[in-house]
C-alpha cells in the first residue's frame, strides 16, 4: 500500500510547494511510491484519508489554529516543509510591531475588517514529526526525508552549522570578504547554498540545537555590526521565541 | 423552485486561496461573488526597518512563482531610491531571467493548471499516463526553465545572486553554452504545444474591459517603461497609484483596485492588447495559427496567449544567450551607492503589472513600502467576469456552472497569496 | 636526488603540454578566486599561482573527498555489495611542503592495518609537483614544526629563485615527468645556494611559532588535561568544525546510506566529519561522550599534538595555519594553545 | 613496496549473511542468528563485534553474542533504539544482512586459563559475555571457578531466561542475580550488582573480574572488585563509543588517544584508569 500523502499551505508564499512541484524528473518516480491525495495548487480531488500531512507555511490567523489542529488529529507523521511552516520565517518580522499598527500600515481605514494573530511556526501549536526547514525547501533533502520514511528510518537532520559546509564547499568566508554572515549559528543542510553563490548566510535552516550566539554576536560586532543591525539579522528568520507545543 | 448554490471553498489548481459563492433561484442571481481569505503577510509593515539588501532578499517571498519579478521590482525600486543606473550588461542578464521564470510560469499554469479542464481531468497526474509526451516535454519545458534560471541566479525560487547595482556571481562561459542546446530543444517542445492547444477549444466567453500593461518603444515590455492603459494612454511609473487606485473590501483580504471603468485587467492579454505589434516575428507566427487577433476581450484566451509569450520568451532568450556567449559575460562588481529619497520599480510579471515603491533613509534602511500584485488589479475583473458570465450559464447543471466559473478564475491565473502579501 | 633548474617559462610551457596532451586525466594546480587560492582544475598555465600563501582546503581533497561512495548495492533480497574505488591520474602542482608532510600522516593512517585502498589507489596514480612557501600565511607556524621544507612527499619540488625554478627530483616518476614533458638543465651550484637563500629568508616571514621545540609538546599536553587554558579558551567556540574541515591532517568520516528514489538500490558513502561539531561522539541512547566544547576542544588539541603523533609516528599538525585563519573567535590555532600551555605548566 | 590494491580490498564491504533465526528476548530486544553466506565460520574471539549492515538503512556495531565453539552459525542479541537496531527487529528469517568484522581484541581469554572467572554484567552487557560464558562453559577446564552476577532492572527485563535457568542449575557454574525494583512476585535478591558483593567468596589475586554494562555501573562495581584485592590489571571492562568504521580510521570511537574498535572494546582497568576519557 502506497502511503496517502496530502500537501497543505498556511501562510506563505507558497515557493516551497512550487519547489515540491519542480521535481520534474522526480515526480514520476514518486507518484509510483506515494499516492497524493491533496494538493491543492496542483489537483482539484481531495480526501480528508491521508498517512502523511506535508505543512508550509506558518500560522498567522485564528482560522490557520483551528485548521492545523485537525489536520494533526487525521495525520499518523506530520511534516513542516520550508521556514515558514518550521520556523515561522520571514512572516514572524511583522512580530515586531503591535498586531494594531501592521493591520492599519497595510489596510488603513479598513483595518478592521481583518484577524491576524503574531506568526509562528507550526511547532508552536501542534506537535510536528520533522521539520525541513529553508527558504525555500531543500528539495534533495525532501526527497531524502521521503525516501528515509519509506524505508522506515528517522531522517537525518543536520544540527551542526552552516560553517562546516562551507569550508567543505571550498568557499571564502564571508567574515573575510568584509561582509557578515549567520553561518556559524545556523543549522547545515543547504551546502552553504547562499555563500556559494556570493551572498552571506541568512540562517533561513534556523538555529543548530546549541549555538553560541552569544559568541556570534561578538563576533558580528567585531566587525561593525550595531546591536540594532544584529537584531535586524536575527529577526529575519529567527524572531519566533515561543517555544514549541 | 431550482435553487443554485455553489460554494467552492478555496480553488484547487490556483496559487493560493479563493473562494467562489454563488446563489441563484429559478435563474435569478441573489448573489455572486469572489472571495479571497488567504492569511495576509503584511510585507509593508514588517520590511520596514530593514536594510535595503535585506529588502530585496525578503521582498521575493512576496510570491514563491514569481519571486523573480519581486526580486527584480524590488531592485528597480531600490535603484531608482539611489540613483543608480545599472550597467547594460546588468539589464540583459535581468531580462533573460525574466524570459526564464515567464516560461516557467506560463508552461506550469497552461500545461499544469489548466490543461487537465480542457482534457476533462481533475489534474495532471492521470494525464501523465493518458497524454505522457505532452507531460513530459512540459516537465523538460519546465525543468529548462528552472535551470536557465539556476544558472544565473543560483536557484528559481528566491534568487540569490540579484542584488542592487548588478549580480555576485556570474554564469561562465560552459554553463551558458550546457544551456543553449536545450533551449533549441524547448523551442522545439513549445511548438508542439501549441499544437496542442490549437485542438483544445476555449469556452467562448467575451467582455472588453480596460487593459493596462507596461509599453517601451524598443520592445514587448517586461521591464521598465510606462504605464499604459487601453482607455487613457501612458503614465510614468512614479505616478503609478493615480492607476492603481486600491481598496479594501471586507470578503477579501487582498486589496482591490479600479482605474477608469469598475474594474481593468492586466496579465498576457492586457500586455498582447497593448504591445502586440512588438512580438518577435515566430511568436507573431504563432499568435496566428492559434487563431488569435488583437484585441482580444476573451479571458479564456489568457493562457493561449501565455503560450505566445512563452514562444517569444525562447526567441528572445536565445538572442541574448548568443549574445553572452559570443561576448564572454564578465565580472561586475555591483554598483553600490546608497542615498535618502524614494524610489519605484514596475515590471510585468508573469501575471501582469507588478509595482514595488520604497522610501529609503540616508542609511539605507526601509522607511515605507507599497506594494502593488498584479492579482490585486484583476481581482475585480474576475468579479466583473462573473457577473457577465453567469446569466448566460446560469440554467445550465450545477456541475458544469462550477466548472467554467472555476476555469475563468484559473485563466487569470491568479497568484492570491502574492496579492494578500 | 639530483636538482634541475627549469625557467618559468619552460614551466609554463610544460603546465600547457600537460594539460593539451591528456595523457593525464587533470591537471590540478592552485588558482586564485576572490582573493583566496584553492586547487582546481587548470585549463592553462596562465590559471596557475605558484607564490601563493595558503590554499582553503589542502590538497587531501583529492585522496580523501569531501563526499566519496565506497559500496553501492541493490535493496532486496540480493543485496550485491561492491566496492567503489574511483580514482583517475592527476598531475597536483603547487603543494606546499607542510601539506606534503600532512598527506604523509593521512596516509599512514589510511594504509595502518587493516589498509583503506581507496585513498592508496589515488596517491599511486597522481603525480605531486611541490613548490617551496615562500610567503607563510600570518598564522603558518610550519617552520616551527620543521616543516618550512620537506626533503619526501614529492615527486618533483619547486623552489623560486626569481626566473626560474630549482627542481628537485623526489622520484623516478617525477624525473620521468620532467624528462618528457619540461626543458631543464641540472642545476649549478649557483642555482643551489640561491635556493638555500630564498629558503632562508623565507623563515624570517613566518609571523606564528612555538615557544617549545615542536617534540616537547606530547610532554606539556600529559601535564595539563585539567589546565584552565581548555574551558578559558573553548568557551566561545562556535562548535563550527571549520577548523577540522580546512585541515590538512584531519581524516574523520561519517557514513551513510542512501538508495534510489526507484528504492531498488543504492549507495553507502563516506563523508567528511568533525569532533568539534556537538554530536560526534553521542550515540543512539543519547549519551554524548564529549558533550561540552570543553572536552571537544582539548580533544582535538590532544589528537593534533600528542595521539597521532604517538600513534603514526608522524606529527598531527603541520603548522599551516589554516585552522588559525578559519577560526571566526581566533582559538583553534594550536600553536597559540600549547604556548599558553607551556606557560602555564 | 609493492601495493596490491584492490576494491576488494575495501575496509567498507560487507560479507553477506542469512538470518537463520530470530526469537524476541524482550518486547526490545531480540537475539538473531546468523550463517554466512559462503559457509564460512566468523571466526571471533569472545568480546568481539561485527558491523551489521542493513544494505539503504546503515551499519551499527554489535557484539557477538554466541560463543565461538557454536559452529556454523553465530549469533547477536539486539535493543533496538535507532535506524538499524529497529530495522533489524522488523527482519524476516532468511533475509540477507551485510556483516563486517569481528573486529576489535575480545576478551583476554587465554589469560584465564586456570584462573577464577567472575564475571559481572548489567542489563545487555551480558550479550557480549554470553559469548565468553558459553565458551568457558564448553570449555569447563579452562579456568576454575565460573562466577557469573546478573543485575538488571526489573524481572520483565531478564534477558536469555531459559539460559540464566541452565546456568543457575549448574554445579559448575556460580550464578547470582537481582533486580533493581520489582514486585511481589519475585523471590530472588533485590538492589544494584554491587548488593551480591557481599555474597561472594574468592580469592582475589588468582580471579580475572569481566564487567561490562552500562557506563554508570562500572565506577560501582569496579571499586568493589578493588575492595575485595582484585589486581587492576585482572579487571576487564568492554566500553561502548560511537563507531562507524569498525578500523581504526573514522576517528569516531576514539578516546584518549585509543581507538576502541581496535584497541578495545575490552580494556583492563589499570589501563583504563590512566586515560582521562575513559569512565
Ligand atoms: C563495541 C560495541 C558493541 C555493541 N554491542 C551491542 C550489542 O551486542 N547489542 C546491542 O543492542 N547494542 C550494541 N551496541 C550498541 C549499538 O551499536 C547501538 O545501539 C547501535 O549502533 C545503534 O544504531 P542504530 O542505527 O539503531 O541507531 P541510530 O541512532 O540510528 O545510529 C546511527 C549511527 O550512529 C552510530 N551509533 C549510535 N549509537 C551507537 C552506539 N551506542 N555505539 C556505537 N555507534 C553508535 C552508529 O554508527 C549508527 O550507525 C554496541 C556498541 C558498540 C560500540
Ligand atoms: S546559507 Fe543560510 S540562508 Fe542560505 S540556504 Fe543555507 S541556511 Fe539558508
Ligand atoms: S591543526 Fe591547524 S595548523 Fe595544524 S595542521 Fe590542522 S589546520 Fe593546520
Ligand atoms: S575552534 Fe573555532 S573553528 Fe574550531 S569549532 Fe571552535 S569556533 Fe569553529
Amino acid at each position: 500500500m502506497k502511503p496517502k500523502v496530502a500537501f497543505f499551505d498556511f501562510t506563505s508564499c507558497e515557493g516551497c510547494q512550487l519547489e515540491v512541484l519542480n521535481f520534474e524528473q522526480e515526480v514520476l518516480q514518486l507518484l509510483n511510491l506515494l499516492e497524493i491525495v491533496n494538493f491543492r495548487e496542483l489537483m482539484t480531488e481531495r480526501s480528508d484519508d491521508y498517512d502523511i500531512a506535508i505543512i508550509d507555511g506558518a500560522i498567522s490567523t485564528d482560522a490557520d489554529v483551528a485548521r492545523i489542529k485537525e489536520i494533526r488529529e487525521r495525520a499518523s507523521i506530520l511534516i513542516t516543509i520550508g521556514a515558514c511552516s518550521s520556523l515561522g520565517g520571514v512572516n514572524c518580522l511583522k512580530n515586531a510591531y503591535p498586531m494594531e499598527e501592521v493591520l492599519s500600515v497595510v489596510y488603513g481605514d479598513a483595518a478592521g475588517y481583518y484577524n491576524t494573530i503574531p506568526a509562528r511556526p507550526v511547532s508552536a501549536v501542534v506537535p510536528v514529526d520533522y521539520a525541513l526547514p529553508q527558504c525555500p525547501v531543500n528539495k534533495a533533502e525532501f526527497l531524502e526525508v521521503v525516501k528515509a520514511l519509506l524505508l522506515g528510518k528517522k531522517p537525518e537532520i543536520p544540527n551542526y552549522p552552516v560553517c562546516a559546509e562551507c569550508k567543505m564547499a571550498e568557499n571564502a568566508c564571508v567574515f573575510d570578504l568584509g561582509r557578515t554572515c549567520l553561518g556559524p549559528v545556523t543549522r547545515a543542510g543547504c551546502n552553504a547554498l547562499c555563500v556559494t553563490w556570493g551572498r552571506h548566510c541568512w540562517g533561513c535552516r534556523g538555529l543548530v540545537d546549541d549555538p553560541n550566539v552569544d559568541a556570534a554576536t561578538d563576533v558580528l560586532k567585531e566587525h561593525g555590526l550595531t546591536a540594532e543591525d544584529i537584531v535586524n539579522k536575527f529577526r529575519i528568520y529567527t524572531a519566533w521565541t515561543g517555544g514549541s507545543e | 423552485m431550482t435553487h443554485l448554490k455553489i460554494d467552492v471553498h478555496h480553488v484547487t489548481r490556483i496559487e493560493g486561496h479563493g473562494n467562489i459563492i454563488v446563489n441563484a433561484k429559478d435563474g435569478a442571481i441573489e448573489e455572486v461573488r469572489w472571495e479571497v481569505p488567504e492569511a495576509p503577510r503584511f510585507f509593508e509593515a514588517m520590511m520596514r526597518g530593514l536594510h535595503y539588501h535585506d529588502v530585496n532578499y525578503v521582498s521575493p517571498r512576496i510570491c514563491g512563482i514569481c519571486s523573480l519579478a519581486h526580486n527584480t521590482a524590488s531592485i528597480e525600486a531600490t535603484e531608482a531610491a539611489f540613483g543608480i543606473q545599472p550597467s547594460e550588461q546588468t539589464l540583459l542578464l535581468r531580462k533573460l531571467l525574466f524570459h526564464a521564470e515567464t516560461l516557467q510560469s506560463h508552461v506550469l499554469h497552461s500545461c499544469f493548471l489548466v490543461a487537465p479542464d480542457l482534457l476533462n481531468v481533475g489534474s495532471v497526474i492521470p494525464l501523465a499516463e493518458s497524454h505522457t509526451e505532452v507531460v513530459v516535454r512540459a516537465l523538460r519545458l519546465k525543468k529548462f526553465s528552472n535551470d536557465l534560471a539556476d544558472v544565473i541566479v543560483g536557484r528559481k525560487t528566491h534568487p540569490l545572486t540579484t542584488v542592487t547595482g548588478g549580480f555576485t556571481k556570474f554564469p561562465d562561459e560552459s554553463a551558458l553554452k550546457s544551456v543553449r542546446p536545450r533551449l533549441l530543444e524547448a523551442i522545439e517542445d513549445l511548438d508542439r504545444m501549441v499544437e496542442l492547444f490549437k485542438s483544445l477549444e476555449m469556452p467562448d466567453f467575451v467582455r472588453e474591459t480596460e487593459y493596462i500593461a507596461l509599453k517601451r518603444p524598443d520592445e514587448y515590455a517586461f521591464i521598465g517603461g510606462d504605464i499604459a492603459s487601453t482607455d487613457t494612454g501612458s503614465t510614468p511609473p512614479e505616478n503609478y497609484l493615480e492607476i492603481t487606485n486600491e481598496y479594501c473590501v471586507p470578503h477579501s483580504t487582498a486589496k482591490f483596485t479600479r482605474h477608469n471603468r469598475d474594474s481593468y485587467m492586466v496579465g498576457a492579454i492586457a500586455r498582447y492588447n497593448l504591445n502586440h505589434s512588438q512580438l518577435l516575428p515566430k511568436a507573431a507566427e504563432t499568435a496566428a495559427q492559434l487563431g488569435l487577433t488583437a484585441p482580444c476581450h476573451n479571458p479564456f484566451m489568457n493562457t493561449v496567449v501565455q503560450l505566445v509569450e512563452c514562444v517569444h520568451a525562447a526567441e528572445d532568450a536565445l538572442a541574448i544567450l548568443d549574445h553572452f556567449i559570443a561576448r564572454g559575460v564578465k565580472n561586475e562588481k555591483p554598483i553600490e551607492k546608497v542615498q535618502a529619497g524614494r524610489g519605484v520599480g514596475v515590471v510585468e510579471a508573469p501575471r501582469g503589472l507588478l509595482i514595488h515603491d520604497y522610501t529609503f533613509d540616508e542609511k539605507g534602511y526601509l522607511v515605507e513600502a507599497n506594494c502593488v500584485i498584479p492579482t490585486n488589479q484583476n481581482h475585480m475583473n474576475i468579479q466583473k467576469d462573473f457577473e457577465a458570465l453567469l446569466p448566460g450559464i446560469v440554467n445550465r447543471p450545477e456541475g458544469e456552472v462550477k466548472l467554467l466559473l472555476e476555469m475563468l478564475v484559473r485563466a487569470y491565473d491568479p497568484c492570491v497569496s502574492c496579492s494578500t502579501h | 636526488m639530483e636538482d634541475k633548474v627549469i625557467s618559468k617559462a619552460d614551466f609554463s610551457s610544460m603546465v600547457d603540454r600537460l594539460i593539451q596532451e591528456g595523457e593525464y586525466d587533470s591537471i590540478e594546480g592552485v588558482k586564485t578566486k576572490d582573493g583566496k587560492y584553492f586547487f582546481g582544475s587548470l585549463t592553462n598555465s596562465g590559471e596557475l599561482c605558484l607564490d601563493y600563501d595558503v590554499t582553503l582546503l589542502p590538497p587531501k581533497k583529492y585522496f580523501l573527498p569531501q563526499r566519496e561512495t565506497v559500496i553501492t548495492f541493490r535493496q532486496g533480497e540480493r543485496p550485491a555489495p561492491e566496492p567503489v574505488a574511483e580514482a583517475s591520474s592527476v598531475v597536483l602542482i603547487g603543494v606546499h611542503p607542510y601539506d606534503l608532510k600532512a598527506m604523509e600522516l593521512c596516509e599512514a593512517v589510511y594504509s595502518a592495518p587493516p589498509a583503506d585502498p581507496n585513498l592508496m589507489i589515488r596517491k599511486s596514480k597522481t603525480v605531486v609537483i611541490g613548490v617551496d612557501c615562500l610567503n607563510p600565511n600570518p598564522q603558518s607556524f610550519s617552520a616551527s614544526m620543521g616543516f618550512a621544507t620537506t626533503e619526501s612527499g614529492y615527486d618533483l619540488m619547486l623552489t623560486d629563485i626569481g626566473d626560474s625554478y630549482v627542481v628537485s627530483v623526489g622520484t623516478d616518476r617525477g624525473a620521468d615527468l620532467l624528462a618528457r614533458y619540461g626543458r631543464a638543465a641540472d642545476a649549478t651550484a649557483t642555482n643551489l645556494a640561491r635556493r638555500d637563500e630564498v629558503r632562508e629568508m623565507s623563515l624570517g616571514r613566518y609571523e606564528k611559532s612555538l615557544s617549545m621545540p615542536a617534540d616537547e609538546i606530547p610532554a606539556i599536553l600529559n601535564e595539563t588535561w585539567d589546565s584552565r587554558v581548555f574551558a578559558e579558551k573553548s568557551e566561545v567556540c562556535l562548535s563550527c568544525g571549520s577548523c577540522v574541515m580546512v585541515c590538512p591532517t584531519c581524516v574523520c568520516f561519517d557514513v551513510e546510506d542512501t538508495v534510489a528514489l526507484s528504492l531498488d538500490s543504492g549507495e553507502r558513502y563516506r563523508k567528511w566529519d568533525s569532533c568539534m561539531l556537538t554530536d560526534f561522539a553521542k550515540v543512539a541512547t543519547g549519551e554524548n561522550f564529549r558533550e561540552d566544547r570543553e572536552s571537544r576542544f582539548r580533544h582535538r588539541m590532544h589528537r593534533k599534538g600528542k595521539y597521532l603523533l604517538e600513534r603514526y609516528d608522524k606529527p598531527g599538525c603541520v603548522g599551516c595555519g589554516r585552522c588559525g585563519l578559519a577560526c571566526l573567535v581566533d582559538i583553534a590555532l594550536p600553536a597559540d594553545t600549547y604556548n599558553l600551555l607551556k606557560e602555564a605548566s | 613496496m609493492e601495493m596490491h590494491l584492490t576494491p576488494q580490498a575495501s575496509i567498507h564491504l560487507p560479507r553477506l549473511a542469512e538470518l537463520v533465526r530470530a526469537e524476541d528476548i524482550t518486547r526490545v530486544e531480540r537475539v538473531y542468528e546468523f550463517k554466512l553466506a559462503d559457509g564460512a565460520e566468523l571466526g571471533h574471539r569472545p568480546g568481539q563485534f561485527v558491523e551489521v549492515s542493513l544494505f539503504g538503512i546503515g551499519e551499527a556495531p554489535i557484539s557477538i553474542s554466541s560463543s565461538p565453539t557454536k559452529r556454523g552459525t553465530f549469533e547477536i542479541a539486539v535493543r533496538a533504539v535507532g535506524n538499524v537496531t529497529n530495522a533489524l527487529q522488523k527482519l524476516e528469517v532468511g533475509s540477507t544482512v551485510g556483516i563486517r568484522g569481528p573486529f576489535g581484541n575480545g576478551f583476554p581469554v587465554e589469560e584465564f586459563k586456570n584462573k577464577d572467572l567472575l564475571i559481572v554484567a548489567g542489563g545487555i552487557g551480558l550479550f557480549p559475555v554470553r559469548s565468553l560464558i558459553n565458551f568457558v562453559r564448553d570449555n569447563r577446564a579452562h579456568v576454575n571457578r565460573l562466577i557469573i552476577v546478573f543485575g538488571c532492572r526489573r524481572p520483565e527485563e531478564r534477558l536469555f531466561c531459559d539460559e540464566l535457568a541452565t546456568w543457575s542449575q549448574c554445579e559448575q557454574t556460580e550464578f547470582l542475580e537481582t533486580v533493581d525494583t520489582c514486585d511481589e512476585s519475585w523471590t530472588g535478591n533485590v538492589g544494584v550488582v554491587t548488593s551480591l558483593f557481599p555474597k561472594i567468596d574468592i580469592d582475589a589475586e588468582d580471579t580475572y573480574a569481566v564487567v561490562v554494562g552500562p557506563p554508570v555501573m562500572y565506577r560501582f562495581v569496579v571499586n568493589e572488585c578493588l575492595k575485595k584485592g582484585i589486581p587492576e590489571d585482572q579487571i576487564v571492562l568492554s566500553l561502548e563509543r560511537r563507531m562507524k568504521c569498525g578500523v581504526g580510521k573514522c576517528g569516531h570511537c576514539q578516546m584518549d588517544g585509543s581507538y576502541v574498535c581496535q584497541d578495545g572494546p575490552v580494556y583492563t582497568y589499570s589501563v583504563l584508569k590512566q586515560m582521562k576519557e575513559a569512565i
